[in-house]
């Protein structure tokens, strides 16, 4: 079972380290996105750091549904998708595989250069861990949740936008929680709150996303 | 109880349930007409005007049952969706394509009825408020529904595929609409509490009661004439549908 | 072993075949016949339980493979239009993956053997990308040489096969039959695969007959 | 030559009309992506005005760069890329035509309900008018520009990065002075500066990207 | 017409082949053999100007097709392995654009005609993606019939398909090599392309052979 699990995971993230190139653009959009709002709104800190958590957020969750397209698709369209439908294992724990190992690759990164960013717009020590933290729950959650409609919207003529239009209104909650988090500790009220009902989101995407993303992928595929 | 049991599954055929569907929405149609004259009259011309907002008020007959229509439609779809991706039963999916429309116009309709309300009484057409946002948020969970619905060709993998996105939408709902705890909000809270004092003029109350149940009737005729002609565009292959065109029955 | 009762396809509004039966037994192969639009693809992909299909029943030992799913997995191996190999990996990589997917085990030594057979002596260690049209279905096709699930369903395994590739996998075939597999097949090349209980179906008109 | 390049523009509508969906979704995605940040910065209007511009701006900019990905894409994988390569058509009025399509079906629908958005934003009426002139010379601009990444793509296996260090030097004189034109007509110092720069790149890249891009492209597929 | 002057084709660190040279001149066939990988597909890219040789030149009526570009490209048509159809259009739509592409004018009627000819009658007007493998490879070969070009570089185009469907467009490129044109293909199936000159060229080997 666990090897199983690993098998999938390590050949995702062997995919993923071929093409290296790919595995920066996530992270580059994040950090542009956060790096454009400067230029587009103005150089006032005051402003800047106002918007930062949301910021911050919107661009990982932006990122995080960017990368979302390329987490089943390249699979459907060579067939090895279509062989993982009929080999002899739970197709749950393939598709949490699969998400591991896209976590790793897209989330991770963004999640470890959140601080730096925060920086820039001038966040506090505290804050900043609280950003890393709501980010370090908040991602998984959002790759679990997107992998619903990364199979759901699989093969169809929507392609990434549509996946958009599907996903991004489930993701509202974790967004909400994960910047609500940042600015209640930046205005000292406390964000761990908002921290332990992330977390809980997280749970329950942990339990139920694999499998709904499981059926959707039978039902994509048919 | 099992001659029950029977009766309900006789009406889960489509061919059984084409005329009786028919029937309802016909009645509904009568009713819907009838409740919308008093409903008007009443609001327009027999409900006090309120002390505080004036007349502009009257424009919550519309708003308070859209919104409300619109709720309950996005969990009643969900459920007969859950219906037929369990028991695969064709009819169940049906019920879910011909209220995703419905419901989306209920957002709709409650959201710009809002938007027009908000004007006068906020100075704005639209604030980021937590009830506003939920709405809009809803509006999005039909869209998505309807674009998924539009985007696959077999209408059987559509069905299945949207119910999997319904399902999954349902759990997002609590949580949207508990997130008012988090916020402090401009819009109007629950006035009208099932238990204790309502806080509303029973002149006010009853027009408003008669203009939901006139939308409940409205929602039901219109799904009722979706689901007849899904049923038809989807069946037409059978014979019952051939014999049915042949008589000119449809 | 392999049982179709009855089974009716639709496509759009075409029905592609309706009232078709047949079963096969260990050790027989049932080659499928027919122009192309018949609906052989659409038949294999529904055996495989890929698609569902708008009537029938399709059963393996006397179970619905509906209900069987992954035990039916287990046993199954298909083979389709798609080259189902991952164009970033090497031919041994896919190879290995592949088969832990499905359940067994192999060793990197029992890959590279596999890989030789087939012909891809020299190229285990590209990455799939830069291989031929026919490599890039060799080394989907190596699988074959590995896994001993008693079910293969294959989609015209012959396309884009130079000669001694054909031969080879012909060879393949018969042997599994011999060691009392169960085949079903499409191609529109000429092949002889006439060992053991070979039938023939052909599309279209909906009868089965020996050869 | 006209022949042509209509019907390069209507296959490429068709093939967007058939995806009834698809043709909504960039739009909604755009929709989606300016009604986020209110959501995870707060709802205090004051704020929002002043940030609504780059809002918009950023939004419309990554609705942009994300429906790009599919404008050679689809295709390259199908091979009918290699086919116009080999036609006796000169390629850039191919490629000329390819992103007329693609302006009309991603980038008109955004630029016409800009105004909606930004009304949510408690924008004023001429700082409205100026928001839709500034999009609607703006984004056939980002349009162009971004053909030359997206052709550069193709090739170069995940080159994704590489492209946006391309494209996005580029792209951002495009977003300063588009909701820089903004900005200025709402601080009432009148926009018209900004808008005739923005005239200026539009030209510029309308005449320089069709032949960039079909140069990307014949390197891509050698 | 076509000559190929002393080409040599490095793909990664393997040479494919080199030296090689071959004139076809009006009405002649070249039949390409050669076992998968041999570099077939690389030749027939390369003559098509879509790969850039490591050495050696390419003419076409005694000139560089390098510098003629859309000159030769009027004069060619080339099928890949790849389909080159949209999936989202119906035969009909394909055929007309592919058509116009290539600068000639064709009726709707005409590209009905072509499509009935070919073997797609009743499915001119569904969207490619539901047709069958098989059906979308004539999509793609429906062109041949309407387009006038000289030069023909077709590589593998009987894959897939069923055996009318090989029969009609053995005629077709008879028909094309009657009518002084040239062709350069290369399959693994038997056919019989036996009408003009036919010449055939074995890869690895680098002979030039008359049949
Ligand atoms: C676009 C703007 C608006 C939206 C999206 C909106 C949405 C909603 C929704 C979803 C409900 C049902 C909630 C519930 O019953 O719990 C509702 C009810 C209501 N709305 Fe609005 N609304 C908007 C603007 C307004 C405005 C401007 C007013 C008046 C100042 C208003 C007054 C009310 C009232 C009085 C109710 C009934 C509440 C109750 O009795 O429970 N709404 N609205
Ligand atoms: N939506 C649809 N409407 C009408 N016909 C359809 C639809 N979807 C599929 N079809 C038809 O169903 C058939 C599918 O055939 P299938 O792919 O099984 O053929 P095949 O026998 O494998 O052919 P080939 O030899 O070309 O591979 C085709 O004739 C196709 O045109
Ligand atoms: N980067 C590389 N390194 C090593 N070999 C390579 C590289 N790129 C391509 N090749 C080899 O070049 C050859 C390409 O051959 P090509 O596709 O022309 O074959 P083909 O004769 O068309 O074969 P098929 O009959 O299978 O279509 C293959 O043998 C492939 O392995
Ligand atoms: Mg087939
Ligand atoms: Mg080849």
């Amino acid at each position: 079972m666990f090897e199983i699990f690993r098998t999938v995971v390590m050949r995702d993230l062997v995919l993923a380290l071929r093409r290296r190139a790919d595995l920066m653009t996530v992270l580059f959009f994040f950090v542009i996105v956060v790096s454009l709002f400067p230029l587009a709104i103005g150089p006032e800190m005051s402003t800047l750091r106002m918007i930062a958590p949301g910021v911050v957020w919107v661009a990982a969750l932006l990122a995080s549904m960017l990368a979302l397209e390329r987490l089943f698709a390249a699979d459907y369209a060579d067939g090895t998708l279509e062989q993982m439908l009929l080999t002899p294992q739970p197709l749950a724990l393939l598709v949490l595989g699969k998400i591991a190992a896209h976590w790793l690759v897209t989330g991770l990164p963004l999640v470890l250069i959140s601080p730096l960013l925060g920086l820039q717009y001038g966040l506090s020590g505290e804050t900043l861990l609280v950003l890393l933290f709501s980010l370090l729950l908040g991602t998984p959650a959002l790759s679990l949740i997107g992998a619903i409609g990364a199979a759901l919207t699989l093969g169809l003529r929507g392609g990434g936008v549509l996946v958009s239009l599907l996903v991004l209104p489930l993701t509202i909650p974790v967004l909400i929680f994960g910047s609500g988090s940042v600015e209640a500790t930046a205005s000292g009220m406390g964000g761990e709150g908002h921290l332990y009902l992330l977390g809980a989101i997280l749970v329950m995407s942990l339990v139920l996303a694999p499998l709904a993303a499981a059926t959707a992928l039978r039902i994509s595929n048919e | 109880m099992s001659s029950r049991l029977v009766n309900w599954f006789k009406f889960s055929s489509p061919s059984t349930f084409y005329p009786l569907a028919g029937k309802i929405g016909f009645w509904s149609m009568v009713v819907t007409v009838v409740l919308l004259a008093v409903g008007l009259y009443m609001s327009f011309f027999v409900a006090p005007t309120d002390y505080k907002q004036g007349e502009g008020y009257r424009i919550i007959y519309v708003h308070v049952p859209a919104a409300w229509m619109s709720m309950f439609l996005y969990v009643l779809m969900a459920g007969w969706a859950a219906l037929g991706l369990v028991f695969n039963t064709r009819l169940s999916a049906m019920m879910a394509s011909a209220l995703a429309p419905t419901g989306a116009s209920m957002a709709f309709i409650a959201l710009w009825t809002g938007a027009f309300w908000g004007k006068p009484m906020w100075g704005a057409w639209w604030v980021w408020d937590a009830r506003l946002t939920s709405e809009l948020i809803l509006l999005f969970l039909y869209l998505g529904f309807i674009a998924l619905q539009s985007a696959i060709d077999d209408p059987r993998r559509a069905d299945r595929a949207c119910a999997v996105l319904a399902i999954v939408g349902v759990v997002n709902v609590p949580i949207i609409y508990y997130s008012v705890i988090w916020w402090n909000t401009l819009h109007q809270g629950a006035t009208i509490q099932i238990r204790g004092e309502s806080s509303m003029d029973p002149l006010m109350l009853t027009t408003l009661l008669i203009m939901t149940l006139a939308f409940w009737a409205y929602c039901i005729a219109v799904a009722m004439a979706r689901v007849r002609s899904i049923i038809l565009e989807r069946e037409r292959e059978t014979t019952w549908v051939g014999e049915m065109v042949k008589e000119g029955r449809a | 072993m392999l049982e179709v009762r009855n089974l009716e396809c639709v496509r759009g509004d075409r029905r592609l075949f309706r009232e078709l039966n047949f079963t096969l037994r260990e050790g027989e192969l049932l080659h499928l016949h027919g122009h192309n639009g018949s609906g052989k693809t659409t038949l294999l992909r529904a055996v495989s339980g890929l698609l569902l299909p708008s009537a029938g029943e399709i059963l393996w030992r006397g179970k619905d493979i509906r209900e069987l799913r992954e035990e039916f997995s287990a046993e199954l191996i298909f083979i389709g239009h798609k080259r189902a190999i991952k164009d970033d990996l090497s031919a041994v990589e896919n190879l290995r993956v592949a088969c832990t997917l499905d359940g067994v085990r192999i060793s990197e030594e029992q890959a590279w053997k596999a890989l030789e057979r087939i012909g891809l002596y020299g190229f285990e260690d590209l990455p799939s990308r830069v291989l031929s049209q026919g490599q890039k279905r060799r080394v989907g096709l190596a699988r074959l040489l590995l896994n001993r699930a008693p079910l293969w369903v294959l989609d015209e395994p012959f396309n884009a096969l130079d000669k001694a590739a054909v031969g080879l996998l012909q060879g393949v075939i018969r042997e599994h039959v011999a060691n009392a597999g169960v085949v079903l097949l499409t191609t529109h090349q000429e092949v002889s695969l006439t060992q053991g209980a070979v039938h023939s179906l052909q599309l279209g008109s909906g009868e089965l007959g020996h050869v």
